[in-house]
């Protein structure tokens, strides 16, 4: 382990970003481990979600954006719903999730993947079309293996469909991720 | 002519165990009523009673604390007597009333307009719903109702509410009101209230006649207007002090007026002063569902209190 | 007598390939019980949890496009889905938009704007609020006596407590009254609002073997032979991939994982094509057989 | 008038934000200030000197000292211009610390306010009049609301410097908290060895009137005066002829009556004695479950009863008590732990309070004393504590630390180790909160020689497994998530204010804070005196305490009573109303709105006017501002005071000139 | 929304002694900043407070007015907030008639323990009045009482 300056590395401005995004105050948090204790994902976690709050009162920005915690929380509000001082934590790990893929930080890889694939197929039909998503994700990962022996049950059951179901305001859609974009850009 | 004999003969049965009883008498012309002190037999004769009865005899009362004395009144003049006794500010016993009935009484500003001047009147008559004038060689013909004061139109108690001997038929009418002066007022916007009360108290004589004809304003030659302790006011002739004179009369007024309108009446340079009264006595309605002068026993709102006020929002201060 | 409860329908994306069962049931079991639907007309993905990982605003007008098309419908209460991250996202929205200038954000990036965002619901909300276990009960022709069933919530039907708004956030209880109703005994089951892994099913399988096979343990454990669920997510993970499961911890898990309007439907006596029974991966004629079987035993 | 005007610094306090020497100087130009200055510490030896001085050298009629709030040293600077001769009431304070420096850091800004308060203070002061303060007779007898440990010590120590003293107790026995612990921290020496003779001194005392099952229903009148209303509430058994002997409680055949004394973790007879010790040791009955009282049957204690005590138609009976002073020694109660849904809302047996493992600990307690799960009647092995459950918790309105949990847990954790050899602890924790002489040793014990585990985190959820309990918490030292399978769970279940804590302070005219508990004059200065005088505070309805701290605080507000008492006459404060005969009208609205009652109707000369009982007078004003004519006046804010202050800031320009 | 030095506007607040003036005290203890425009004169209870001397401060050119006692139940005295509750609603109606726009007149309740409400209050009130702007000058002399004072090197 190495020492952190905690004068020199303490990145204030980062800081208020993530409370201004989430709309959350981080000096609250009197790191009394509700959230790690009741996080599902704590044994996935690389920092557990109660360090992802110290961290980030230290104002230890290169080591949250590029762990794989953010990455590995599904928002499941376990912590938020537990926060004995009515911290957003949730929120918070959204909100550096958003900071870390503006920076380019994407740990977990393949969630990631699936997420943007995931976005890409509502942006091209509106819906999601599961098998064009897992279609998809298996390709741009190579993990071809990927729930294979699922397939079969899946086809078999009819709950697979072979074609999207396309709406008409499909473009209406994909002018929502365009504009967004643009205003991303214009901001940037 | 039937209810003013009835009257005199009540009067009369009564004056023995009396000291005085306060009535009214023609005044110095035909339009103009005047307040009459019956000591005698004699002076009852000079009572008179029509809507030109405009004075509210009960101003006189506590000046005479003390006596026992009789008086007479219309319905609004009743409830300052009720008042008056609730506020123990007079002994029951000391005082009998005589009740009438009243169909309402006349606005003399009014009058004065329709008529263009009150000078040189040589008669008036009421003959049904009409009053008769003749000046200056002319005669009209008003219509009651035109020159009915304001108040009458929406009087609730036409009938003395209260009375030792009540004469004549009670009248069985009853207005409802619905404060629409106030309403209307209210609607204006504090600035165009401002610059109005401001030219109105830029009139003010202060002169006192408002504070003079008020039946509750019991304080007299202790009024805080005019002490030094407690010093509230200047001798200052200015707007706001004038202006600051009447919110003092209106507040120290608050769930005691009985809306007699003496002081309205009595102004000479003829500034709205009920309209103040009445604001808050709709407030005092709306808020604790009280009416000053309706029952002797009653506890006045402002020297009470609810725990739980049910009217009151407190606006989440 | 008031008029029936209308809703515009939300049925998401899963309803239409890997929960079709859950939304034909869902869809069944409304119109018996006389909740009217009306559907979103064109609806679009309400970005799941994917949106809102990349950015709230995106995210809220995702959802937003629906509140939008919702707006179109007349005499509608409200918004009902089965989906409860469908529900979350709607419900977000909605809430954030309180604040006008990220409504405006929203709206700007939307061809319609949305103008005040109507309140959503979960399908079992509906059914609990505006039908009730009582006059559920009177419905029930084939009672589900017998059946130890575990009632699962999954996490964020009911979470945060703040946004969501209905039931007790740590112990709910409206699918435990609707499943008694039906006559069915609901076990004890403390992991209710657990997450099982939510979609990283295909990413991270690791993940959702382990909290998924957790939930499949204590449901066992606690004398389960069936779990009930309100989520398309938790039911895919619990049921497709038990087998998975089963695989990776070396247990022989056979639970059937029902969506709780299946159940319904089955106790109101509803055409069994639109339950879609026959679309569950864990066969539950065993289990029912059973609890029938344990009924006339006790009889 | 010659008035003297001191701009206190208060060190930086004020002078960091306020020119204070500028705010002299200006508040000099106006017109009756004779003297204007600023000084470092007006409150301190050297500050009242010189103020002492100056009214001597400037032949001064009054002082006004700008510093910091009247609260605090309005009677410090009152004492001052006294010893200078002048009258007490010749002296007004504004206050440009609490109400200037501290809250505003442009200075500008604040000195033109300190410029404007010490102006307005300085208005007052025009029209102040000197006032001389009255004596009136004490009642010296003292009322303790409260039989905990706290109400007991303040009641034994005012009956021990022979005061008479009425205890007032709302259940059936005194003892309190206390009396329901098996031991206490940090000696771990036996609660009912150490409050057991207390208590029975109470019982024998000759100067204590002790009521149980009662509470305090009205107070009025003011200190040195108090009439209090105690409500006896229903025993149903006539405790002048009751003995305790216990016989009836034997027989009850109604055995499932609440049993509040053992924390509901047992059940009890509907005629019962709360526990052997008790005191007063009398039999009362739940009339909630007593058959002869809810369906007329039964009633085999009244034919079992030696003594005949037996009174199924009894009724509530209120006693007016005088007293002098009272001591509110109320105390605390349990958070309700339900709210915590994660650790299953209570719908877990073997998931049990603090307080209700010391009934289990407890030898005289519904176990005898061994540690079993209520559950199943089991030994438990591995016991989990978990702390702050109510305590520290914004999510349920609880920020505050209750104080003692992180001392009882510790002892409950070395009991259990003694009690059980076998078993283990687990004590899930914050931060360990131990402050006190021999405290902190106390749970190093605990840990070193005890082997409880200590594990800094907070529990996120409790659910069964089996016959088991999993506590998953964190460890937020080693930065993971834990998990223990417990057989029994206790939860450090926090404290808050007495249930009906907030009605009483009302009819003790005291304030209290938004939790509920009762507020002291001053933090640190006067803990246990209340802003009424003649009411004092002793132990945790104040906010929670350990027993020593509420000892010493029953303790201490009997001494407060002692020295209140130890003169015969008080003064009453002069700042009374006070009747004008000439202006009043003798309407009596004065009387109808007077809240004490200290307004009566005298006859002068034939006319009814008003007239101020001046001890009665407790100073409102309500009649002052009740009477039109002015003719009643509340001395020291007359009308003519109050105008002056408001004259001061309206009818002068609004931005003074500095130059 | 402190105002700037020289910006203030004339906020007079009437506070009862036990519960109000405490918690403004509370306040200041607690380093609680707030607006510096109000001036705090302390009374014994809000039941002592005539409602004259909030129209008193009104007519003669204060911009706000707010009167602070202890909660409802909780008064020092039992029952003098209660009495004030009714006239000082009163007069915050009365207002309606007087030109006064009744905003620059507001009674609330704040006790001794209530620091951190206090410094909202005032923050909200001030806030308030300064939305509003100074009162208008009603009468002639304060309007040219005010134009001397504009005239006022500064």
């Amino acid at each position: 382990m190495h020492t952190i300056n905690l004068t020199e590395s303490f990145d204030g401005d980062f800081v208020r970003k993530i409370e201004c995004e989430s709309e959350q105050n981080v000096s609250l948090c009197y790191q009394c481990g509700n959230c790690t204790a009741g996080c599902p994902y704590t044994f996935a976690y690389d920092i557990p979600v109660s360090q992802v709050m110290r961290l980030l009162q230290a104002g230890q920005k290169r080591t949250l954006l590029s762990c794989k915690s953010l990455w590995l929380c599904a928002t499941c509000e376990s912590c938020t719903t537990r926060c004995p001082n009515n911290i957003d934590v949730a929120r918070i790990m959204d909100v550096l999730r958003h900071e870390a893929r503006r920076q380019g930080y994407g740990s977990e890889r393949s969630v990631k993947v699936f997420w943007d694939t995931f976005l890409d197929s509502v942006k091209r039909h509106g819906r999601v079309f599961e098998m064009g998503l897992a279609v998809e994700y298996i390709a741009r990962t190579g993990r071809f293996w990927t729930d294979l022996e699922l397939g079969p049950a899946m086809l078999s059951k009819g709950k697979l469909a072979f074609k999207p179901h396309s709406i008409q305001g499909q473009a209406e859609v994909e002018k929502i991720f365009e504009r967004f974009q643009q205003q991303k850009e214009q901001c940037a | 002519m039937e209810l003013l004999d009835q009257l005199k003969e009540k009067i009369k049965e009564r004056l023995p165990e009396l000291d005085v009883v306060i009535g009214w008498e023609q005044g110095f012309d035909p339009l103009h009523a005047t307040p009459l002190f019956m000591r005698t037999e004699e002076d009852v004769d000079r009572l008179v009673f029509s809507p030109l009865c405009v004075h509210n005899l009960a101003s006189h009362l506590t000046g005479l604390k003390g006596k026992k004395v009789g008086i007479v009144v219309k319905g609004c003049d009743s409830r300052s007597v009720v008042e008056l006794l609730q506020e123990k500010l007079l002994v029951r016993e000391d005082v009998t009333v005589f009740g009438l009935p009243c169909t309402g009484v006349v606005s003399l500003k009014k009058i004065k307009h329709a008529l263009g001047g009150l000078d040189k009147v040589a008669s008036a008559e009421f003959n049904g719903n009409e009053l008769k004038v003749s000046a200056a060689g002319a005669a009209r013909v008003l219509p009651l109702n035109e020159i009915a004061a304001d108040k009458c139109g929406r009087c609730q108690y036409h009938n003395a509410l209260l009375s030792d001997v009540f004469v004549g038929a009670p009248v069985e009418a009853a207005a409802e009101d619905n404060y629409a002066d106030v309403e209307a007022f209210q609607a204006k916007s504090p600035q165009e209230q401002a610059a109005y009360w401001r030219d109105a108290m830029q009139r003010c004589l202060r002169c006192y006649a408002c504070r003079n004809a008020c039946p509750m304003c019991v304080c007299r030659d202790h009024c805080v207007a005019q002490s030094r302790e407690p010093h509230w006011m200047t001798q200052q002739d200015t707007v706001q002090e004038k202006w600051f004179f009447q919110m003092i009369h209106a507040l120290h007024l608050a769930g005691r007026c009985t809306e007699c309108g003496e002081c309205e009446r009595a102004c000479p340079v003829g500034i709205p002063l009920l309209l103040l009264k009445r604001k808050i006595n709709k407030e005092i309605k709306e808020l604790f569902d009280y009416q000053a002068g309706t029952k002797i026993d009653a506890t006045p709102p402002l020297l009470s209190f609810k725990v739980e006020e049910e009217n009151i929002n407190e606006r989440g201060w | 007598m008031s008029s029936s409860p209308t809703y515009a329908y939300y049925p998401g994306c899963s309803g239409q390939g890997t929960s079709l069962e859950y939304e034909t049931s869902s869809r069944a079991v409304c119109e018996a019980l006389g909740v009217v639907l009306h559907d979103i007309p064109d609806w679009s993905c309400c970005g799941s949890t994917p949106a809102h990982t990349v950015d709230h605003v995106l995210s809220a007008a995702l959802s937003a496009r629906n509140l939008a098309q919702a707006e179109t419908l007349t005499g509608v209460e409200g918004i009902a889905t089965p989906c409860p991250s469908c529900l979350t996202n709607l419900k977000t929205a909605g809430r954030r938009m309180l604040d006008p200038q990220f409504k405006e954000r929203v709206n700007s990036l939307l061809d319609t704007p949305v103008k005040q965002p109507l309140p959503a619901k979960s399908v079992l909300q509906v059914l609990f609020e505006d039908v009730g276990p009582a006059a559920l009960k009177e419905r029930v022709v084939k009672p589900l006596a017998g059946l130890k069933v575990a009632p699962y919530y999954g996490c964020i039907l009911n979470r945060p407590p703040e946004v969501m708004e209905f039931d007790d956030c740590e112990n709910p209880i409206a699918m435990d009254r609707l499943l008694e109703a039906l006559g069915a005994e609901v076990v004890p089951f403390p992991l209710k609002v657990e997450c099982c892994g939510a979609s990283f099913g295909m990413p991270r399988k690791d993940m959702v073997m382990r909290l998924s096979g957790k939930l499949l343990d204590v449901a066992e454990d606690n004398g389960a032979m069936a779990m009930a669920t309100a989520c398309p997510l938790c039911q895919m993970n619990l049921d497709l991939r038990q087998s998975q499961i089963n695989a990776t911890s070396g247990k022989q898990h056979n639970m059937p994982v029902f969506y709780y309007t299946q159940l319904i439907g089955l106790a109101l006596g509803l055409d069994k094509r639109l339950l879609g029974l026959n679309k569950l991966c864990v066969n539950p004629k065993a289990a029912l057989q059973a609890a029938e079987q344990a009924t006339a035993g006790a009889a | 008038m010659k008035i003297g005007v001191f701009i206190c610094h208060c060190g930086s306090n004020i002078a960091g934000t306020v020119d204070v020497a500028k705010v002299a100087e200006e508040v000099g130009k106006l017109p009756d200030v004779a003297y204007s200055t600023d000084t470092m510490y007006a409150c301190s030896e050297p500050g009242q000197e010189g103020i002492i001085q100056a009214i001597k050298d400037h032949n001064l009629d009054g002082v006004v000292v700008a510093s910091c709030t009247p609260r605090m040293h309005e009677p410090t600077f009152r004492r001052t211009v006294e010893r200078a001769g002048l009258n007490r009431y010749m002296f007004e304070m504004a206050n440009i610390r609490e109400h200037v420096s501290w809250i505003g850091k442009d200075k500008e800004s604040n000195t033109q306010k300190a410029v404007d308060l010490a102006s307005i203070a300085v208005a007052k002061l025009t029209q102040d009049r000197p006032l001389i303060a009255k004596k009136f007779g004490v009642n010296k007898r003292v009322m303790v609301i409260g039989g905990g440990v706290a109400g007991i010590q303040a009641a034994l120590d005012c009956a021990d410097g022979g005061l008479e003293v009425v205890l007032v107790e709302k259940t059936a026995t005194i003892g309190g908290k206390m009396a329901k612990l098996d031991k206490t921290f940090p000696t771990v020496d036996c609660s009912s060895c150490i409050l057991g003779p207390k208590m029975v001194d109470v019982a024998q005392h000759p100067n204590i009137t002790l009521y149980a099952n009662a509470e305090v229903d009205s107070v009025k009148g003011y200190v040195g005066n108090f009439e209090v209303a105690v409500k006896k509430k229903a025993t149903y058994v006539d405790w002048t002829a009751c003995t305790g002997c216990g016989l009836c409680t034997e027989k009850c055949p109604s055995k499932k009556a609440t049993d509040y004394f053992n924390e509901k973790i047992a059940t009890t007879t509907a005629i019962s004695i709360a526990f052997p010790q008790a005191i007063p040791k009398k039999a009362s009955i739940d009339p909630e479950y007593c058959i002869k009282i809810t369906k007329d049957k039964c009633g085999v204690c009244e034919k079992l009863c030696p003594t005949k005590a037996i009174r199924y138609d009894m009724q509530d009976e209120t006693v007016i008590e005088p007293v002098g002073a009272i001591i509110a020694a109320t105390g605390y109660d349990l958070f309700d732990y339900t709210r915590y849904g994660e650790y299953g809302g209570g719908r877990y047996p073997d998931v049990i309070t603090s307080l209700q493992y010391e009934r289990i600990l407890s030898a005289s307690g519904p176990m005898a004393g061994h540690i079993k799960r209520p559950s199943d009647g089991k030994e438990p092995k591995n016991v989990v504590f978990v702390q702050c459950v109510g305590s520290r918790d914004k999510s349920v309105d609880r920020p505050y630390c209750s104080g003692f949990c992180c001392m009882y847990t510790a002892k409950q954790a070395i009991q259990t180790k003694d009690h059980l050899p076998d078993s283990q602890t687990y004590v899930f924790y914050m931060d360990i909160r131990a402050p006190g002489k021999m405290y902190d040793e106390f749970t190093r014990r605990a840990m070193e020689e005890y082997g409880a585990r200590y594990i800094r985190g907070r529990v996120a959820m409790i659910y069964p497994k089996g016959d088991k309990y999993i506590v998953r918490g964190a460890d937020t030292l080693a930065g993971t998530q834990v998990e223990v399978e417990a057989d029994l769970v206790v939860l450090a279940v926090g404290a808050e204010a007495a249930k009906g804590a907030s009605n009483l302070a009302e009819k003790l005219r005291i304030s209290y804070d938004k939790y509920g508990f009762y507020m002291e004059s001053h933090v640190k200065l006067r803990p246990v005196e209340t802003n009424t005088a003649g009411v004092f505070l002793a132990g945790s309805c104040q906010g929670p305490k350990d027993i020593p701290s509420s000892v010493a605080q029953g303790s201490a507000a009997a001494s407060k009573v002692l020295g209140l008492f130890s003169k015969d006459e008080l003064e009453s404060d002069p700042q009374v109303a006070s009747v004008d005969i000439k202006r009043c009208v003798g309407c009596g609205k004065c009387i109808e709105t007077c809240p004490f009652g200290a307004i009566e109707e005298t006859d002068f000369r034939g006319e009814p006017k008003a007239n101020v009982i001046e001890t009665v007078c407790q100073g409102c004003g309500v009649c002052t501002s009740t009477c039109p004519q002015g003719a009643i006046q509340l001395q020291h804010f007359t009308d003519n005071q109050i105008l002056a202050e408001v004259n001061a800031l309206c009818q002068q320009p609004l931005v003074t000139s500095f130059e | 929304m402190s105002a700037a030095p020289g910006n203030e506007l004339r906020i007079i607040g009437f506070l009862c002694n036990w519960c109000s003036y405490g918690g403004a005290d509370t306040a200041g203890v607690g380093r609680m900043t707030q607006p510096t425009d109000l001036r705090i004169i302390r009374v014994p209870c809000s039941g002592r407070i005539d409602p004259l001397f909030v129209l008193k401060a009104l007519v003669n050119g204060a911009d706000g007015v707010l009167v602070s006692g202890c909660h409802p139940r909780d008064c020092h005295y039992a029952e003098g907030n209660f009495y004030a509750r009714r006239r000082l609603e009163v007069l915050k109606r009365f207002l309606q008639v007087l030109g006064i726009d009744e905003r620059r007149f507001e009674y609330t309740w704040v006790s001794a323990s209530e620091g951190q409400r206090w410094q909202e209050v005032v923050q909200k009130f001030t806030e308030r009045i300064h939305e509003l702007g100074p009162a208008p000058k009603i009468t002639p002399d304060q309007m040219a009482m005010a134009e001397t004072m504009a005239a006022q090197p500064r």
